[in-house]
C-alpha cells in the first residue's frame, strides 16, 4: 500500500457503537455452585474482559457447567490497518474463461482431484469437479476447455499423485473435509511429502480445499492455494487458468484477481 | 395420526415388490460365504485374542483356510478337525489349525464327519446359549429400570479415546440422553479386521472393539442404575466386518446397531456382493440378540438432493425392511432411517418434511423408526442451526418416532462438544414435552399439500421399486438411484473376501439361527 | 382452521356482555374530560411548542383554564375566545389566554358564541383535513411499495437516544423486520405531559415525542424505498397521554399504537376514570388516523399465571374489542394482544398455547391480532430461550396472526442487542416461510384436548364477564381479577386531572369524529 | 483458611479436557466482507485466544457484520484458590425460623418493601413479601414472626424510607429490576442518599434485590446486603434474622449460615 491510511478504530457494538459487547460460552469441568460461577467470572475477567456478566449456569452434567457470559472487551482493532489484495482482473464467467485458456494457453487443462485418505466426504470435491457443480455454478467437468478426472473419495494419496503424473495433470484438487485432530493436517502433510517423492511437487498445481480449510492453511502446509466454504467452481478454474499463466510467465506473479484465495 | 394418504393396498404391493427385488440377493447370499462371516463363526466359539501385530486370531486362522482354498467349507467345520486333533481350547484349535499344512486337510471317512459335525454342533449351542445369558441381562436391567417415553433422544460420542467416551457418554446421559452412539474412527470401516482391545487414538471417532463395547456398557449401566433410567448403547455394524461386530455388540450387550442392507456399498465403495452376504448374517445375530438396527436411508439425501430424492428413501426403506424380516428381524426392532434435510431455503419446508415423515410412519407403523436431524444445510450460524433442528424435534414427537438423533447446533464445523449435546437435549426435552400427543389432537387433510406430497412421492418410489423389480437392484445400484451414487457388483473393497460355498459348507450358527 | 369448538351463539353473547358491561363507563366517559384531552384539542389546533424549561405550551394553557376553573367549557372554546380577541396564530392565542386574569373568563351574548364556535368550527375541520392529508401519504407509500405477508415481524429499539434508535431500527429493518416499535423512556407513561423535541436520554426506552416520531418515520420511509417493502412505526399511547400521543402519532404517520382501555390502570397505577375517558378519544383519533392499536392483555399473564388466568386475556379482549368498536375503530385496526406464556416446565404447553392462539382466533376472526412472545418464563440460557421462541414462532404462523413481536434469546437479561434482534429474524423468517398455511392443511379434533382446553377457557371467560356485566367492571377490577393487580376507582395517579363537562362544553374534534 | 490449598487449575472443556475450547459472538459494525471476518480473527486473537475459527459471518445489516468464533483460551484458573464461606449454621425452614426468631429477638420483626423509582416490575418483590411467596417457598408475610408490607411499585425512595422510618422497620426492601444505563445503580445511589438524609442509614437493615444484583453490588452501593435471581423469601428470610441477631450481639459476626448473601 502506498501510505498509511488514517486510523479506524472499531470495537464489538452490542447495543450501542463501541460498547464492545461479547457473548461468550463455555464449560467448566466442576460441578454446578456459586463457586463454579465465581471461577467462571474469574476465567472472563482473565482473558482480559471487563464488566462481566455470567448470565446462565447450566447443569450440563454431574461435574460440568455450562456457562453463558456477557462482557465488555476494551480490545478495538484498526480497520485500515487490514489489507486485502486489491482485485486487478474481473473473475471470468465460464464462456470468457475457456476463451482465456484456448487463446492464451491454447490446450486444455488436465486436472484430477480426489477426497483423500479416510475421508468419505464426496460431496465438497463433487461440487467442485462434476458436471453439475455447485450453486449453479458449472462443474469442471462442464468446461470445454479443462480435462477434469474426479477419482471419488477414500483414495490413497499416492494413487491420485501417480494417476496425476500419468496424464501429465496441470492441477490435483485435494478435498479433506473431516478435520477432528488435524487428520486433515497429517493426511495433507503426507500427501505434500508422497507429491515430493513422486516429483509431482512444483510440476502439477496442488490445490487443497474443505471447510475448515484456508489459503494461508494451504500454503503453511505445502499447496499452492486453499479454498474453503462456499467455493465456486469457477473461481477454482479462474485459479488455475491465471496460475498456469504466470508459469508461462504469460502473466505477472503481481497480477491480482476477483475470488483469488487470500 | 399420519394418513392413511395411501391405501394398504398399495403397501402390501410395495411390500411384495421388496421381496421379488431381494429373491435374487438371497440365491446370491445363500452360495456364498465372507471372509468375516466366518471370523464371527470362530468369534462365536470364544476365539478373541490377537497375535503379533495386534493381528486378530480369527484372522490368521480364517486367512490360512482362504489361502488353503478351504474357507468354502466354512471356519466351523475346521474348528471341529482341529478338536479332534485333540485342541482342548480355542487357543490350541488355532494353533492347531494355523499349523497344519494346506495338503494334510484331506476328508474324514463319514463317520467321523457326522461325530465331528455333532461335537461342534454342541459346542455351538453353547456358544448361542452363552450369548443369550448375557442379552437377558441387559433386558432384565432394561426391565428393571425402565426407559423415558419415546422418541428416544439418541446422541454420539466421537472423541477417539474410549476413556474419554466414558466421560462424555455419562455427562449426556445425567443431561438426559437416553441412546449412546460411539461413532467409530472414520478409517474403520474399511479395515478387514475388527481391532482388539481398549484404543485411545481415532480419528472423527473411536474404534469399535469388544473391549470398548464391554466397557462402555459397564459404565452406562452403572450410569443407568444411578439415574433409575436404562441408557442404550449403540454402535455401527457397517464396513467390512458387518457379522463380527453384530457378534461383539451382542456378546456385550449392546442395545442397537447401525446396520444397513446398502450403507456399505453406497458410501464406503464396499463391494456388493460382500456387502449382501455379510448383512444377512450380522442381521441374523442382530435378530437373536434382540438389537434393534438403524437403517442409512437418511444418508441418501445428504448426496442427493432431499426433494427430489425423497422417494428413492422410501423405496429402499421397503428393500432394507425386506432383507431385515427375511434374516428373522421383528417389527420391533427396525429403526429404519430417514431424516429432515430438506433445504430450509424452500418454501413450506416444514409441510414437507411432515409429509415425508408421517408417510414413513404410515408405511411402517409398528416399527420405532430412526429419525435424523438436518445435517447437510446446517449453518455455521448456531442460533440459526439450532432453530433448525427445533423443528425437527417437533417432527419426530408428533410422528412418534422410536429413537431421534438430536441435531447439533455445531453439526456444520465439529463433531459435538459435550456443551452442544447437552443445548440439544435440553431444547429436544422442551418440545417433546411440549408438544407430545398433538398427533392425536390433530388430523392432516387428505386433499391438502401434505397428503398430496407422500402420495406424489409414494408413487415415485413405487415406479422405483417396479424398475428394480424389473431390472434388478444390482442394476438399479449401477444407475445410482440411492444417494446419486454408482456401484458396479465387482467393483469396490472386500470382493476377495467373497467365497463360493462348497457343497458340504458348514455353518452350524447359520443353521440354529435360520431355524429358531 | 380453528375451531369451532364454540358456537357462534356463544361468541354473539360474550359480544352482548362486553357492551353492556362498557355502558356505564360510557356514561363516565361522556359526561367527563381530563387535561390531556384538552391538550390534545389544543395540538389539533396546532399548538405544539414548549415553554420555559421545555413545558409544552399545551401544558401551560391548559393548567392555565383549569386552576381557572373554566376547563370544564372545553379547551376549544378558549381557544376560541382568543382568536375572537384578536389572536392571529395559535401562540398567540396562547399568550392572550395564559394572559387573561380569571374574572375575564364572562359569558359573551349567544350570537357571539354562535359565531365563535363557527370559527372554531372551521379550524377544527381544516385541522382534521390537514391529519387526513399526512395519512393519505402514509397510505399511498404503504401500497405503492407493498408489505411482506403476515405475520408481521416486530421488533423493538429502546436505546434511549432517537439517533440510535434510528440506526438500530434501519438495521433491523435491513434484517427483515416489519414492524418497529420503539420502547419508551420507563417513567414516561407517568409523565402528564408529552416532552418536547428530539431526545437523546431516556431509561429502557426513548421518549416519546412528536418529533421523534417524525424522525423515526422519516427514516423508515426512506428504508423502505430502498428496501422496497414498507416497515411500519409503532409507539404507545398508554399512560396519562393517550389522547396526546395518538395525535402526535397521527400527525406524523405512524401505522400503529400500544393502545389499551385497562392498561394504564393495571400496570401503571394511573387513574381508572382517568384512564377510561382518555382511552376513549385516543382511540377515536386512531379510528381517523387508521392507526391499528395493540392491546395489551399479554401482560395478565406475567403477573397472573398463564395457564390461571388463560380467561382473563379472553374477557378482556371482548371489553377492550367494545370499548374500541365504540370509538370508532374497524376490526382491522385491533391488534387484539396475546402471547405464548405458559410455563415451559408444564407439561403439553405447545397445545395449550395452540388452543389459546386458536381460541383468540375463532373469536376475532377478522382482527389481525398482535402475538407476544415468552417472556416471563425466559432463561437466561440464550440457547434453551431461543428454542423456546421457536414454538411461539411456529403458533404464530399457524394461527394467522397479523403481526408478531419476536422473542428475544436475550429477554430474561437486557433490552435486545443489535445480533439478538438478527437471530430472532432470521429463524422467524424460516418459521414462517416453512409453516406457512400450515392451518389449511390439518383440522383438530373437537374431541381432543385442544378443543377441550379451548371450551374450558371460554367458559370461564364467560363467567367473568357475566360477573364484571353483574357488579361492574370497576368492582372486577378492584377484586385484581385482570392481572392479579386490584386497583380502586379513586386511586392511582392523574385523577386531579378529570374535568366534568359543563353543559356547554365544547370539542368540536369529538363532534366531528363520533359524526364521521 | 488455615493454609494454602494444593493447586486445582481447570480450564474451559469442548471436546476433552483443558483444550480450552471458547464459544463467543458478537457484531461488528463494517459491512460483511474477506476483510471483516479477518478483523474479526484479528479481534479474537487480540483477545488473547488461540487457534481462532471465524465460524460464521452474517449480514446482519448493511454496516453490520454479526459474527461466531469458537477458539481456544489459555487461559486456566486455580479453583482451589476460590473460596466461599463455609456453611456454619443450617438454612432455617419456615417454623424453625420462626422459632428463633420467638425465643431469641421476642418480637415481630418489621419490613417494608417495594420497586422504586420508575420502575413498575412488582413481580420479583411480591415473589419476596406477598403470602403467596415464590417457587413453593412462602412469603414474608405469611410468617408469623414478621411483620411485612409491600408498597408495590414506582413508589418514590424518600416515600419508602418516611413510611418504614414510621414504623420502625427493622429491614427495608429495594427491588430493582430495571438496569438499563444503570437506572438500577443511580436510583439505589439516590436510595441510600435519602436513607442518610433521613436518619434510616444504620438504623434498618437495607437490602437491594433483582435479576441484575449480586450482593457484591449491593455492599458498593452501600446497602446492606444484595439478593439476585431465584432467590427465595426463606432466603431474606434468613438473613434478617441472623443479621438483627448480629446486631443485637447475640450472634458473632463471624457466623455464616447456609444460604447466605456473599
Ligand atoms: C454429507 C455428510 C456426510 C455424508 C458424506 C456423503 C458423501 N459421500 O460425501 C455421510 C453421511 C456418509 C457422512 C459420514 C461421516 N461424516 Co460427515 N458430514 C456430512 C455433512 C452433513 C455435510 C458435508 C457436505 O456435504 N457439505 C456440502 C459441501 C458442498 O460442502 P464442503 O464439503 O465444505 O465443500 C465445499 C468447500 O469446502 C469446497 N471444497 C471442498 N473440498 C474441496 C476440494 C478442493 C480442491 C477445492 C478447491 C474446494 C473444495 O468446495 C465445496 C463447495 O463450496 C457434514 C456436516 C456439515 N453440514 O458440514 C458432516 C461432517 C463433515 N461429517 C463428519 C463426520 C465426523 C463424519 C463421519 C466420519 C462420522 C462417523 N464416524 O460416522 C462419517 C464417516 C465419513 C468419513 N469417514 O469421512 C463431521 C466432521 C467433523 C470434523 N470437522 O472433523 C461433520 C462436520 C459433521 C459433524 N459435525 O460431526 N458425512
Ligand atoms: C414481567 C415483566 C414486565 C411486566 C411487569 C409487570 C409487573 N407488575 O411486574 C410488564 C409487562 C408490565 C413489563 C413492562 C416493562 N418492562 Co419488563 N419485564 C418483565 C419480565 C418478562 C419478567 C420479570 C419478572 O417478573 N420476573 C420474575 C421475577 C420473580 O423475577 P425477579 O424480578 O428477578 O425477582 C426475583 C429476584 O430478582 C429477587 N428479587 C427481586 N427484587 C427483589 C427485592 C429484594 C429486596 C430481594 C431480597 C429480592 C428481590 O427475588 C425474586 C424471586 O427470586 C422481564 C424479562 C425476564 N424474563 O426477566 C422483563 C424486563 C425486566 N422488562 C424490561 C423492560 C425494559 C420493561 C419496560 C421498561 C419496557 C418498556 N419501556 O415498555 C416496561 C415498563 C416497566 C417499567 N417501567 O419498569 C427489561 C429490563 C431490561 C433491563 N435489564 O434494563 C426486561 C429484562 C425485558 C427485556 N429483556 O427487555 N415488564
Ligand atoms: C448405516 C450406517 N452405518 C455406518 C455409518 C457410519 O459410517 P462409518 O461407520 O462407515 O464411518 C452410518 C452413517 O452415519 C450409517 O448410516
Ligand atoms: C398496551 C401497552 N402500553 C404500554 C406498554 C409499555 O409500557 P409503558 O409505555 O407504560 O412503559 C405496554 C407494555 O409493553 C403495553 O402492553
Amino acid at each position: 500500500m502506498a501510505q498509511k491510511p488514517p486510523k479506524q478504530l472499531i470495537r464489538p457494538y452490542g447495543d450501542r457503537r463501541d460498547d464492545g459487547v461479547v457473548q461468550l460460552s463455555f464449560t467448566l469441568p466442576v460441578p454446578l455452585s456459586e463457586k463454579a460461577k465465581e471461577a467462571a467470572a474469574q476465567f472472563a475477567r482473565k482473558m482480559g474482559f471487563t464488566d462481566v456478566k455470567v448470565a446462565a449456569a447450566e447443569r450440563a452434567a454431574d461435574h460440568y457447567t455450562f456457562f453463558i457470559v456477557y462482557a465488555h472487551s476494551p480490545v478495538s482493532i484498526d480497520y485500515a490497518e487490514i489489507d486485502v489484495p486489491e482485485v486487478v482482473v474481473k473473475k471470468l464467467g465460464f464462456d470468457d474463461l475457456n476463451a482465456l485458456i484456448e487463446q492464451r494457453i491454447g490446450r486444455r487443462l488436465v486436472v484430477l482431484g480426489a477426497c483423500t485418505g479416510s475421508d468419505t466426504h464426496t460431496v465438497g470435491i463433487d461440487a467442485i469437479l462434476n458436471m453439475k457443480g455447485y450453486a449453479g455454478d458449472y462443474g469442471l467437468e462442464r468446461y470445454p476447455w479443462f480435462e477434469a478426472y474426479n477419482l471419488g473419495s477414500q483414495v490413497p494419496n499416492e494413487e491420485l499423485i501417480q494417476k496425476a503424473m500419468a496424464r501429465g495433470a496441470d492441477a490435483i484438487l485435494v478435498s479433506q473435509v473431516v478435520t477432528q485432530r488435524d487428520v486433515h493436517k497429517d493426511n495433507s502433510a503426507h500427501f505434500i511429502e508422497a507429491a515430493k517423492k513422486l516429483g509431482a511437487h512444483g510440476k502439477a498445481l496442488l490445490l487443497l480445499g474443505g471447510p475448515r480449510v484456508d489459503h494461508k492453511l494451504a500454503l503453511e502446509l505445502g499447496f499452492d492455494a486453499g479454498f474453503g466454504s462456499g467455493t465456486k467452481p469457477s473461481d477454482v478454474a479462474n485459479y488455475i487458468a491465471h496460475a498456469v499463466l504466470k508459469k508461462m510467465g504469460k502473466e505477472p506473479q503481481s497480477l491480482h484477481y476477483e475470488g483469488e484465495p487470500a | 395420526m399420519p394418513g392413511p394418504f395411501i391405501t394398504d393396498e398399495q403397501i402390501a404391493r410395495a411390500r411384495e415388490m421388496a421381496r421379488e427385488i431381494t429373491d435374487p440377493i438371497f440365491d446370491l447370499i445363500r452360495r456364498n460365504t465372507t471372509v468375516s462371516t466366518e471370523r464371527t463363526v470362530l468369534r462365536f466359539f470364544g476365539i478373541s485374542g490377537a497375535g503379533a501385530g495386534g493381528v486378530p486370531l480369527v484372522n490368521l486362522m480364517v486367512e490360512k483356510l482362504h489361502a488353503a482354498g478351504a474357507l468354502n467349507r466354512g471356519a466351523a467345520y475346521w474348528y471341529g478337525r482341529a478338536l479332534r486333533m485333540g485342541a482342548r481350547s480355542p487357543l490350541e484349535a488355532v494353533e492347531k489349525l494355523t499349523a497344519l499344512p494346506a495338503q494334510a486337510l484331506a476328508p474324514l471317512p463319514p463317520a467321523e464327519e457326522q461325530a465331528l459335525r455333532e461335537e461342534v454342533r454342541g459346542e455351538a449351542r453353547a456358544a448361542l446359549d452363552e450369548v443369550k445369558a448375557r442379552i437377558a441381562l441387559r433386558d432384565g436391567l432394561r426391565k428393571e429400570l425402565g426407559m423415558s417415553p419415546p422418541p428416544h433422544k439418541y446422541v454420539i460420542v466421537a472423541t477417539g479415546n474410549i476413556y474419554d467416551d466414558v466421560d462424555q457418554a455419562r455427562a449426556a446421559a445425567q443431561a438426559g440422553a437416553d441412546v449412546i452412539a460411539v461413532i467409530r474412527s472414520t478409517a474403520q470401516s474399511l479395515l478387514d479386521y475388527v481391532p482388539h482391545g481398549a484404543t485411545t487414538e481415532g480419528y472423527g471417532g473411536t474404534y469399535a472393539t469388544q473391549e470398548n463395547f464391554r466397557i462402555m456398557r459397564e459404565a452406562l449401566d452403572d450410569e443407568s442404575r444411578k439415574l433409575k433410567r436404562y441408557v442404550q448403547l449403540t454402535n455401527y455394524s457397517s464396513g467390512l466386518c458387518m457379522a463380527e461386530i453384530a457378534f461383539c455388540a451382542a456378546a456385550e450387550r449392546l442395545d442397537m446397531l447401525l446396520n444397513d442392507a446398502m450403507y456399505g456399498i453406497l458410501f464406503r465403495d464396499i463391494n456388493l456382493r460382500r456387502t449382501f452376504i455379510d448383512q444377512y448374517f450380522s442381521r441374523r445375530i442382530c435378530a437373536l440378540a434382540g438389537i434393534i438396527i438403524n437403517t442409512g436411508e437418511d444418508n441418501y439425501i445428504t448426496t442427493a438432493d432431499a426433494y427430489e430424492a425423497a422417494h428413492t428413501v422410501i423405496a429402499s426403506q421397503f428393500i432394507n425392511e425386506c432383507f431385515a424380516k427375511r434374516a428373522g428381524l421383528k417389527d420391533w426392532q427396525l429403526g429404519i432411517g430417514h431424516s429432515y434435510e430438506i433445504d430450509p431455503a424452500r418454501p413450506e419446508t416444514f409441510l414437507l418434511e411432515l409429509s415425508q415423515a408421517m408417510l414413513v410412519r404410515r408405511c411402517f407403523p409398528d416399527a420405532p423408526l430412526k429419525y435424523m436431524p438436518p445435517t447437510k444445510h446446517k449453518e455455521t450460524d448456531i442460533f440459526f442451526s439450532h432453530a433448525y433442528d427445533v423443528m425437527a424435534d417437533l417432527v419426530a414427537v408428533w410422528t412418534r418416532q422410536g429413537i431421534q438423533l438430536l441435531g447439533m447446533m455445531t453439526e456444520a464445523m465439529h463433531t459435538p462438544l459435550l456443551a452442544d449435546r447437552y443445548v440439544a437435549l435440553k431444547s429436544a426435552s422442551y418440545i417433546h414435552r411440549a408438544a407430545r400427543g398433538i398427533d392425536e389432537e390433530i388430523t392432516v387433510r387428505e386433499d391438502g399439500k401434505i397428503a398430496n406430497r407422500a402420495r406424489f412421492v409414494f408413487g415415485k418410489s413405487m415406479e422405483l421399486l417396479e424398475e428394480c423389480r424389473r431390472d434388478g437392484l444390482i442394476a438399479a445400484i449401477g444407475r445410482g438411484h440411492f444417494g446419486d451414487v454408482k456401484r458396479a457388483e465387482t467393483g469396490g473393497k472386500g470382493l476377495e473376501g467373497v467365497v463360493e460355498k462348497a457343497p458340504d459348507y458348514f455353518n452350524p450358527f447359520l443353521d440354529f439361527l435360520e431355524a429358531s
